[in-house]
């Protein structure tokens, strides 16, 4: 038996931390990591409430499950995005990356 | 005959476009024209004078107009007294100045046009004088306005031709606007423009006092302009601008007189608002015949003199009407006989500059060998306008200071007397001056007597002069027959009045003879000092209505709109414009072509907006992050307050 | 839930299957083409579509059938899968010069392009957190890539860089949204959670809503959520422009239409204040932004924004009692806008293989190098800033009807006031097409089939604005449930 | 506090600690493996949930894959050392936000679940396989596509060699 | 004859959209084709116009009211937006018919003009096939009978108009064009606003005036929506403070874009309020008449205190054009029978007078190339006699010189502001009227003034030696018919109060007046 908010708290810092890092680091890789964080986050949530639903279907956990899988994919599509960029500028800081401005 | 009335001022405005469009190509250049179309109008006038005469009473006849809202207006005709002896009148006058002009304006740049311009003149007059309602009235009115607006700007070449042109213009229209007024009034009040049905729903008491006394007045107001009475009367003198017969015919017998006309015409009105509105017509006219009689006195041109003297004449007629019934026939017999001699002296004043080349009497003199005709013709009318038995002028005039008198007018009957003094006095001052003395013209100015064409209408005139004063003379009082209100006032012969203003007359003729009858290169008024020189600038009316109201509104006023339009409405939209397309950046201006210029124009508001979204836009795709979750929070918030 | 039972209803998701299969064969074909005849993708997915296409239609009438527990095929969707498959042809008949010109991967270009159109297909029937979520997922990642594809220029790997952390972030803050809602109503079906949304979870399943506003507020590119947007736009190639700022917007406004006016719509009163909030300050800023820019593909993403911002004024009527009425304006707005957006992008991309700068002022003198481009442009532009009788001002006509029918005339002004703000920058489009002589005089060629596609756009928007009824009607018919 | 607690508490805090270390690390290897250390205990709080499945999967996946593929990347980027080269000029508006998010969060869940329980129940692999394979076949092939079209996009892009 | 009952508007209003498609067809090298084909579509349209007024029953009254449908002739109501209940409904009373058959006169008059005349930069397709369109949008506005058909005539003239100051209009072209477009558009979408709130609150929706006018809405709603419509009618009359984009457009575009834009698009301003305004919002009418009537006399003597400053003559005119319109407005503020009468007159002869001007204007610029009336200097009496005299003519008609077509709208307005509706303050419209007259007094200023100026003097010796030619015979021919109108309607009113008098009762009607 643990007490709902706990667990929820917990997810909650963690999404918090993402937050922080995808706004505060400039190295892109470590945004990504960030983002990681956020999404596993949500799994927490989601199998938390899973849990506390009891619902046959386990619908939160398959969603954390496809939620997992979406990750791994868009990590794949941001390194690769990342890398590109490497190629070409020398740099994978984010905020020297602004080209592209007004 | 008289039914076919609608003819005569039909006639010569078809005139006017025939000679306007090609004139050039008839013979005589559009003069035959003109002269055969008055002639025409001439001839009918006359025979429907007589039938007038004959008793065939009132005729009206009318043609439906346009119906406008619940009114049905009407054109047409109305022929009674009045109307047929002002036919005479215009006709006569009219027919004469076209023969004149033929020597006069000989030669002339514009001469079909100033033919065309007359042909139109005398048609809107005698439409103006045949009108049978008030719309129609106004259109006669307001179209002889314009006429005298081209013609006195006929030599438009020089500046101060045309600007006296726009001031009779502008003037007159001052009048009319109250005049306007006045016939909405009666419109509203009697539900139709028809003058007889009008002024028999006055009678009859269908309007309320108040709004007929404020139609009288506004009347009045028009009157005031066309007939140039104080304080509107700056413009004629002005109006000596133009050629000579024009004087003659529009400023001295025919459409200043259409004010004396109107208030004639609307008699019943004023009457039905006496005695105020009366007593407004008297003082006015009071006024205005005194001051313009010393005005008429003090002028160096010829033709500013008869000038004044007009105006000074048709506030007698206004103040004979002012007197009320018994001084409505004796007002309208001075019009019938005052417009023979004056429109006279104005054609002989014609022949005169014609010699000599100037309007200034200082560089005549001694004229009369040079042209006997002329000499003989323009003494008369001025013997006839001093008001000297049997000439034409002392009938009419004696008439109404007897009026004046036996209606116990005392103010206006001194003041008729005074003005009649100083009629004589300059009267004999411009004979003096003019015809006797020694020459006082450049030498090689050799002054001849003028052609036919010019001496044959003075020589007319002249003769008119003499004789129509007996068609209302006491014991004979025909005219009273044909024009009066109410029951017709015979004349009666006063010989305390009669003989008063004669030796008034004589008087002042023999001071006249004393002052300039050794007269030298000095004016011997100039002694008056101070009042002379008062008198000089006509009391500086102009100068008030220039430097008070006609330069502020030309000038500051209108500048200060134009201004306050492009800078502040104007300002304001473009502002409005800016902003919007400010509201992103502060600098950079996207459209240049669009709203150039007033980038510099309105301040620099509203550019931080810009500048934070250009900030935020700035490319770093962190802060669009953070952006992005203060966007959450602020929602959030909204959120929470609902 | 039906047990192991899988009772699939294969006709109605044959036309996903069609266009999976598309995909796989473009896939394969691009192996072993030539390098010159790579191009040859193209045909091959345009006969895709189309067969996509067909397969929808053959689904006409015989809805509303519903597959997978959630997976419904109504008018709706109908409606929308037509919409994205057509808007697909578009894009494709656009790319092909452009990729094929600028030597860009078009096999892979093609193959991602039409998984993004999968995506938009299942995301328009998907009535369940979780679809809509992988949908979404599946428009946006193909999306990603197909903007760095011009791998060559740094601005567009930037591009790409943006919309894709943008898009994550976007997209986990939606997740956590999506998570709060399921543990506040116990369910990720909209219908459930409809029901389940009342009671003492309702704050937190707002809250969630709210995450998942933000999230959708992305993929919509409404302010503030829109930054990535014009960087993207004016980095990555042309056509995908187009595409992003019709099909995918057009995306994000199918799942939150169904979100909103499904899954709260027993709420609906506490979210209209955001909408209303968030349509004024979108219509606002992008027009006035959009003043400022002397970038045509810049330009019309901030327009875009900016008619973001019109569509986003049906959801702050919702619950007025007119909810139909309101879906049926937003999507008539949705399909005009598609309509003209992509002609105007069709006109750009004509333009651009002239000056690749495309500023404002290469337009100069386009009336005289190619008039039909300078008309046809002219009437997007007028139609876009609502003037009529053109399509625009039908689609901004409904949206003032819904407004003041549902007494919200303040929304109503807000629009009026902005299509006057922005007439201003399109006139100056036209202006420099009409008024300014340009330096360049000779001809501007277009490809025939770009001409072809703006002329038929341009016709469609003086018919429609003409006889509005040969199509105002069937967005009415395609309510949600 | 049950044991259970007691031991998600422990989890928690190594797990959140890890994550603020993840953010704060001046070495980007380091931040890697915090993230491993973070993850892991995430996995560990599957179990503790109940959530078997899952957590292997969190376990494999995550640390066997995605991590690996970030390392990958930190590799290829050379990422430099130091906190200037790692972090932005905005962190403390960064935290700012963080926290503005983390309280009002915590208010939302502690005033929605304030008295709310998991009871902990096992769920079986065999039961999440069944589900998965018939609630969700559908958004499970549609994953499918995804991961293709991720696979094929992100070597068109990654690769050197620019194509055609 | 049937078929032409039903199709003769439609007709009258489409076939120069029809020419202008045609026109787009034909190379651009046929320049002379293309001014050809303008005339003839536009000579068609215009015949159809004059048929149309021998197939017209003057005595039917006007679409107001009860009897409003019966009243409504050549009508045609077909379906159109079934979606929102917006018809395709058409016609044609006592209102309409005068300004519908200025705008087939004018646009006639302007594609003669620009046979011999069209500015820089040239390209005649483009420029007949705008006017085409122009005409198309003008002419349906004054027919429309359903606010949707109605709005969308509105716009529709914008965008013509906008092209045709800002490619061949003058020096400052462009900032005028952009400024006309928004600001009309900004007026007239509150208009539409206005629309859709009375669409709304009617029983059943709808968008048909005449259903509108029974609906009988509630007082307050009705100030509201007045508000809005007021705004887009206002600022297309316009009345003062809304006036200034006028003077730019009229100044910046071509010699036929100020013609029509004085003499039709204005009027659509007016028009509205007679149409729209004032028979759906009666008891709005009421309250908000004597501010109108204040604007309007407001513009009055601010035209023509500002006409006295100008030293443009082409800005001058403009200026003129809206202390004239302030007495049509005037007119309509009195909501009597004698007052609307003579608004629709004065819109009439104004368009008349002051498309004239234009016209003059547009030909002296063609001559000394300048505007300025202190470049011209003077002396055109002497340079060319009969261009000079046209002109003395035309300001003369326009200072509303009784016995020319200014006159009669002029006074009228007066003469209803004498007295007013009886639920309207006498004491207050007696007041303008007084200011108007003051007015008057002015306008004849400026003009007089200007034509002293412009007119009279010698010529200046810049021009001396210039050769510069008189009036010439298609001068002649595209000017006749107006000269001949301000003549005629001058001397015999009854033209267009024959049309009108009746409608206008039906109208007034409705006030209980």
């Amino acid at each position: 038996m643990i007490r709902l908010p706990i667990v929820l708290f917990f997810s909650a810092g963690l999404f918090a931390v993402g937050v922080y890092g995808v706004l505060a680091r400039r190295n892109a890789v470590l945004v990504l990591m960030s983002i990681e964080l956020m999404l596993n986050a949500v799994n927490v949530n989601l199998v938390a409430f899973s849990q506390l639903l009891q619902d046959a279907a386990m619908t939160g956990q398959i969603f954390a499950l496809f939620v997992i899988t979406v990750a791994a994919a868009e990590v794949g599509i941001g390194l690769a995005i990342v890398i590109l960029i490497f190629r070409n500028r020398e740099t994978i800081n984010v905020d020297e990356i602004n080209l592209l401005r007004w | 005959m008289i039914e076919q009335a609608w003819l005569i001022p039909v006639i010569p405005l078809v005139s006017f476009f025939v000679i306007a469009f090609l004139g050039k190509r008839t013979p005589g250049r559009g003069a035959t024209l003109g002269i055969l179309a008055v002639g025409a109008a001439w001839v009918l006038s006359l025979i429907v004078a007589l039938q007038q005469i004959g008793g065939e009473g009132a005729v009206e006849r009318s043609w439906p107009w346009l119906e406008i809202g619940s009114f049905r207006f009407e054109i047409g005709t109305y022929v009674d007294g009045l109307a047929a002896m002002m036919l005479i009148v215009v006709t006569t006058v009219s027919l004469l100045v076209h023969v004149y002009s033929l020597g006069y304006m000989r030669g002339d740049r514009r001469f079909t046009w100033f033919y065309a311009v007359l042909s139109l003149f005398t048609g809107a007059m005698l439409n103006l004088v045949l009108a049978n309602n008030l719309w129609q009235l106004l259109i006669g009115w307001e179209l002889v306005g314009v006429c005298s607006y081209l013609l006195i700007g006929h030599w438009w070449e020089e500046k101060e031709n045309s600007s006296a042109a726009m001031k009779a213009f502008i003037t007159t229209k001052i009048g009319d606007v109250p005049f306007q007024f006045g016939i909405f009034a009666l419109v509203i009040g009697a539900g139709t423009a028809n003058i007889q049905q009008v002024t028999h729903a006055v009678e009859g008491g269908e309007l309320s006092s108040a709004l007929v006394l404020a139609a009288a007045l506004l009347l009045f107001g028009g009157a005031i302009g066309k007939s140039a009475q104080f304080p509107l009367h700056v413009w004629l003198p002005d109006a000596m601008a133009g050629p000579t017969p024009v004087s003659a015919l529009i400023h001295a017998a025919t459409m200043v007189v259409a004010g004396v006309y109107l208030v004639g015409r609307m008699f019943l009105v004023f009457e039905a608002a006496a005695p105020e509105a009366l007593t407004v017509v008297a003082v006015i006219a009071a006024i205005t015949m005194l001051i313009a009689a010393v005005l008429a006195a003090v002028q160096d041109d010829i033709k500013r003199v008869l000038a004044y003297s007009t105006i000074s004449q048709l506030a007698y007629m206004m103040a004979a009407l002012g007197i009320g019934e018994a001084g409505y026939t004796a007002g309208f017999f001075h019009l019938f006989t005052h417009a023979f001699f004056k429109a006279l002296l104005f054609l002989a004043a014609g022949s005169i500059i014609h010699a000599v080349h100037t309007n200034n009497m200082s560089e005549m003199g001694g004229l009369r060998r040079h042209m006997p005709w002329t000499y003989w013709t323009f003494l008369i009318g001025a013997v006839a306008l001093a008001g000297i038995p049997p000439l034409a002028g002392f009938w009419s005039k004696d008439e109404i200071i007897t009026a004046a008198y036996a209606e116990g007018q005392t103010g206006l009957w001194i003041v008729a007397l005074i003005t009649a003094a100083l009629t004589a006095f300059y009267m004999t001052r411009a004979v003096l001056l003019t015809f006797f003395g020694r020459p006082r013209y450049a030498e090689e100015v050799h002054p001849h007597e003028s052609p036919p064409t010019m001496v044959g209408p003075l020589a007319v005139l002249a003769g008119l002069s003499v004789v129509v004063g007996f068609v209302n003379a006491p014991f004979v009082g025909w005219f009273s027959d044909w024009v009066y209100v109410g029951e017709p006032h015979h004349p009666e012969f006063s010989f305390f009045n009669a003989g008063l203003s004669l030796a008034i007359a004589v008087a002042a003729i023999a001071l006249g003879l004393a002052l300039y009858g050794r007269y030298r290169e000095r004016e011997p008024l100039r002694r008056l000092g101070p009042l002379y020189a008062f008198a000089q600038r006509g009391y500086y009316l102009d100068d008030i209505y220039l430097g008070g109201i006609v330069g502020p509104v030309k000038g500051p006023i209108a500048r200060g709109v134009d201004w306050t339009n492009q800078h502040i409405l104007d300002g304001m939209v473009n502002a409005a414009g800016w902003v919007a397309r400010k509201l992103g950046v502060a600098t950079e201006a996207v459209d240049r072509n669009v709203v150039d210029g007033i980038v510099n124009r309105v301040g620099v508001a509203t550019g931080w907006t810009g500048g934070l979204l250009r900030y935020i836009q700035s490319g770093n795709v962190q802060t669009y992050a953070i952006v992005l979750f203060a966007g959450v929070a602020i929602l959030a918030v909204i959120f929470a307050r609902i | 839930m039906q047990g192991f039972s899988l009772d699939i209803d294969y006709h109605a998701i044959l036309p996903e299957l069609i266009l999976a299969g598309t995909v796989m064969v473009v896939l394969l074909v691009d192996l072993v083409l030539r390098l010159d005849r790579k191009w040859w993708a193209m045909p091959i997915s345009f006969a895709g579509v189309l067969a996509s296409l067909g397969a929808t239609l053959s689904l006409l009438g015989s809805t509303p059938r519903t597959t997978f527990g959630t997976y419904v095929v109504d008018d709706f969707a109908l409606l929308f899968k037509v919409f994205f498959l057509a808007v697909a042809l578009v894009i494709l008949i656009v790319s092909l010069r452009y990729f094929r010109e600028g030597r860009y991967f078009q096999g892979e270009y093609y193959f991602l392009l039409l998984t993004s159109f999968l995506g938009m297909l299942t995301i328009s029937s998907s009535r369940d957190l979780l679809m809509l979520f992988i949908s979404l997922e599946l428009v946006s990642a193909p999306a990603f890539l197909i903007a760095g594809l011009r791998k060559r220029d740094p601005r567009s790997n930037e591009a790409a860089m943006k919309f894709f952390l943008i898009g994550i972030l976007s997209a986990a803050v939606m997740l956590y949204g999506m998570s709060l809602v399921y543990g506040a109503t116990g369910s990720i079906a909209l219908a459930d959670i409809a029901a389940g949304i009342e009671g003492a979870g309702r704050p937190l399943a707002l809250a969630g809503a709210l995450f998942i506003i933000a999230g959708f507020g992305f993929k919509i590119s409404s302010v503030p959520f829109h930054f990535w947007a014009p960087d993207t736009y004016e980095g990555s190639p042309i056509p995908v422009a187009a595409f992003l700022s019709v099909a995918s917007k057009a995306a994000g406004f199918a799942g939150l239409l169904q979100i909103m006016f499904v899954g709260f719509a027993p709420t609906s009163e506490d979210w209209t204040p955001i909408f209303a909030v968030l349509a004024i300050l979108t219509m606002t800023i992008g027009n006035l932004i959009a003043l400022q820019q002397t970038q045509v593909v810049r330009l019309l993403a901030y327009s875009s924004v900016a008619q973001a911002g019109y569509m986003m004024v049906p959801f702050a009527l919702a619950g007025s009692g007119v909810d139909e009425k309101a879906i049926a304006a937003a999507v008539l707005y949705i399909l005009i806008y598609a309509v003209m957006n992509l002609g105007a992008f069709a006109v750009v991309i004509a333009m651009s293989r002239e000056a690749p700068g495309t500023l404002i002022s290469d337009f100069a003198g386009m009336s005289r190098r190619n008039p039909l481009l300078a008309i046809s442009m002219l009437l997007f532009l007028l139609s876009l800033a609502g003037i009529p009788p053109l399509a625009g001002f039908w689609a901004k006509f409904q949206i003032f009807a819904v407004a003041i029918a549902a007494e919200q005339a303040y929304l109503a002004v807000a629009v009026v006031v902005n299509s006057v703000i922005s007439l201003y920058y399109y006139a100056a489009i036209a202006k420099q097409m009409f008024f300014v002589q340009g330096t360049e005089d000779r001809p501007l060629r277009a490809p025939a089939l770009v001409s072809a596609v703006v002329a038929l756009a341009a016709a469609a928007i003086v018919v429609v604005g003409i006889f509005p009824d040969l199509f105002a009607g069937f967005p009415g018919n395609a309510t949600l449930p | 506090m049950t044991w259970e607690e007691w031991a998600f508490v422990v989890l928690g805090v190594v797990g959140l600690g890890a994550a603020v270390r993840l953010v704060t690390s001046k070495n980007v290897v380091h931040a890697a493996l915090y993230l491993v250390v973070s993850l892991l205990m995430v996995g560990a709080i599957y179990l503790l949930l109940g959530a078997e499945f899952l957590g292997w999967v969190q376990i494999l996946i995550y640390v066997g894959a995605i991590v690996v593929l970030l390392l990958f990347g930190l590799m290829l980027t050379r990422a430099p050392i130091g906190r200037e080269a790692l972090d932005n000029q905005q962190r403390g508006l960064s935290a700012i936000v963080a926290l503005g998010i983390l309280a009002g969060l915590v208010f939302l869940l502690q005033d929605a679940f304030g008295d709310q329980e998991i009871v902990l129940r096992p769920t079986r692999i065999a039961e999440a396989g069944e589900s998965l394979f018939t609630d969700f076949v559908l958004p499970f092939e549609v994953v499918s596509f995804l991961l293709l079209a991720a696979l094929i996009g992100a070597v068109t892009i990654a690769r050197k060699e620019d194509a055609e | 004859m049937d078929w032409f009952d039903t199709w003769a508007i439609s007709l009258a209003v489409f076939l120069p959209t029809v020419g202008a498609a045609v026109v787009a067809f034909v190379p651009r090298a046929a320049d002379r084709l293309i001014r050809a084909l303008g005339i003839l579509f536009t000579l068609i349209p215009l015949i159809i116009g004059v048929a149309m007024l021998f197939r017209f029953d003057f005595g039917l009254g006007g679409a107001f009211g009860q009897g409003g449908a019966e009243a409504l002739q050549f009508r045609v109501d077909a379906s159109w937006i079934s979606a929102i209940g917006a018809r395709f409904h058409v016609g044609m009373d006592g209102i309409s018919m005068p300004l519908f058959q200025l705008t087939l006169l004018l646009s006639f008059l302007c594609m003669i003009y620009t046979w011999k005349w069209l500015p820089d930069p040239g390209r005649p397709k483009a420029f007949i096939a705008l006017l085409l369109l122009l005409e198309t949008g003008m002419a349906g506005t004054f027919v429309a009978f359903d606010l949707v058909l109605f709005f969308v005539f509105w716009e529709l003239v914008l965008v013509p108009m906008y092209f045709l100051i800002g490619i061949w209009g003058g020096p400052n072209r462009e900032y005028a064009a952009i400024k006309f477009f928004l600001y009309t558009l900004f007026g007239s979408v509150f208009m539409l606003l206005g629309f859709l709130a009375m669409y709304f609150r009617a029983e059943p929706n709808t968008f048909d005036m005449l259903a509108l006018q029974q609906q009988g809405f509630d007082v307050t709603f009705q100030l509201w929506v007045f508000a809005g419509l007021f705004l887009g009618f206002a600022i297309k009359v316009p009345m003062w403070p809304f006036h200034t984009w006028l003077p730019d457009a009229h100044t910046e575009a071509p010699t036929v874009g100020s013609v029509l834009l004085a003499g039709v698009l204005l009027k659509m301003g007016t028009y509205g309020f007679v149409r729209i305004a004032l028979p759906i919002l009666p008891e709005a009418a009421e309250i908000w008449a004597p501010w109108i009537g204040l604007l309007s006399v407001i513009a009055i003597i601010y035209a023509a205190l500002a006409c006295l400053a100008q030293r443009d003559l082409k800005r001058l005119i403009a200026f003129s054009s809206v202390g004239h319109m302030g007495f049509v407005m005037l007119g309509i503020a009195t909501l009597t029978d004698v007052g609307i009468n003579a608004a629709i007159f004065g819109m009439v002869a104004h368009g008349v007078i002051t498309g004239m001007l234009f016209f003059l204007a547009g030909s002296l610029h063609e001559r000394y190339h300048t505007r300025e009336i202190a470049e011209i200097g003077g002396g055109m009496m002497q340079k060319v006699p009969y261009l000079a005299s046209l002109l003395a003519f035309t300001a003369i008609a326009s200072l509303g010189l009784p016995g020319l077509a200014g006159f009669w709208g002029e006074v009228m307005a007066l003469l209803s502001a004498f007295n007013p509706l009886d639920s309207l303050n006498v004491g207050v419209y007696r007041a303008f009227m007084v200011v108007g007259g003051v007015g008057t007094i002015l306008t004849a200023g400026y003009f007089l003034w200007m034509l002293q100026r412009v007119n009279m003097g010698m010529v200046p010796e810049r021009w001396q030696d210039k050769p510069l030619a008189d009036v010439t015979a298609l001068e002649y021919v595209s000017w006749a018919p107006l000269l001949v109108g301000i003549l005629l309607l001058g001397v015999y009113p009854r033209l267009i109060l024959g049309m009108t008098n009746e409608a206008v009762g039906s109208l007034v009607a409705l006030f209980g007046g």
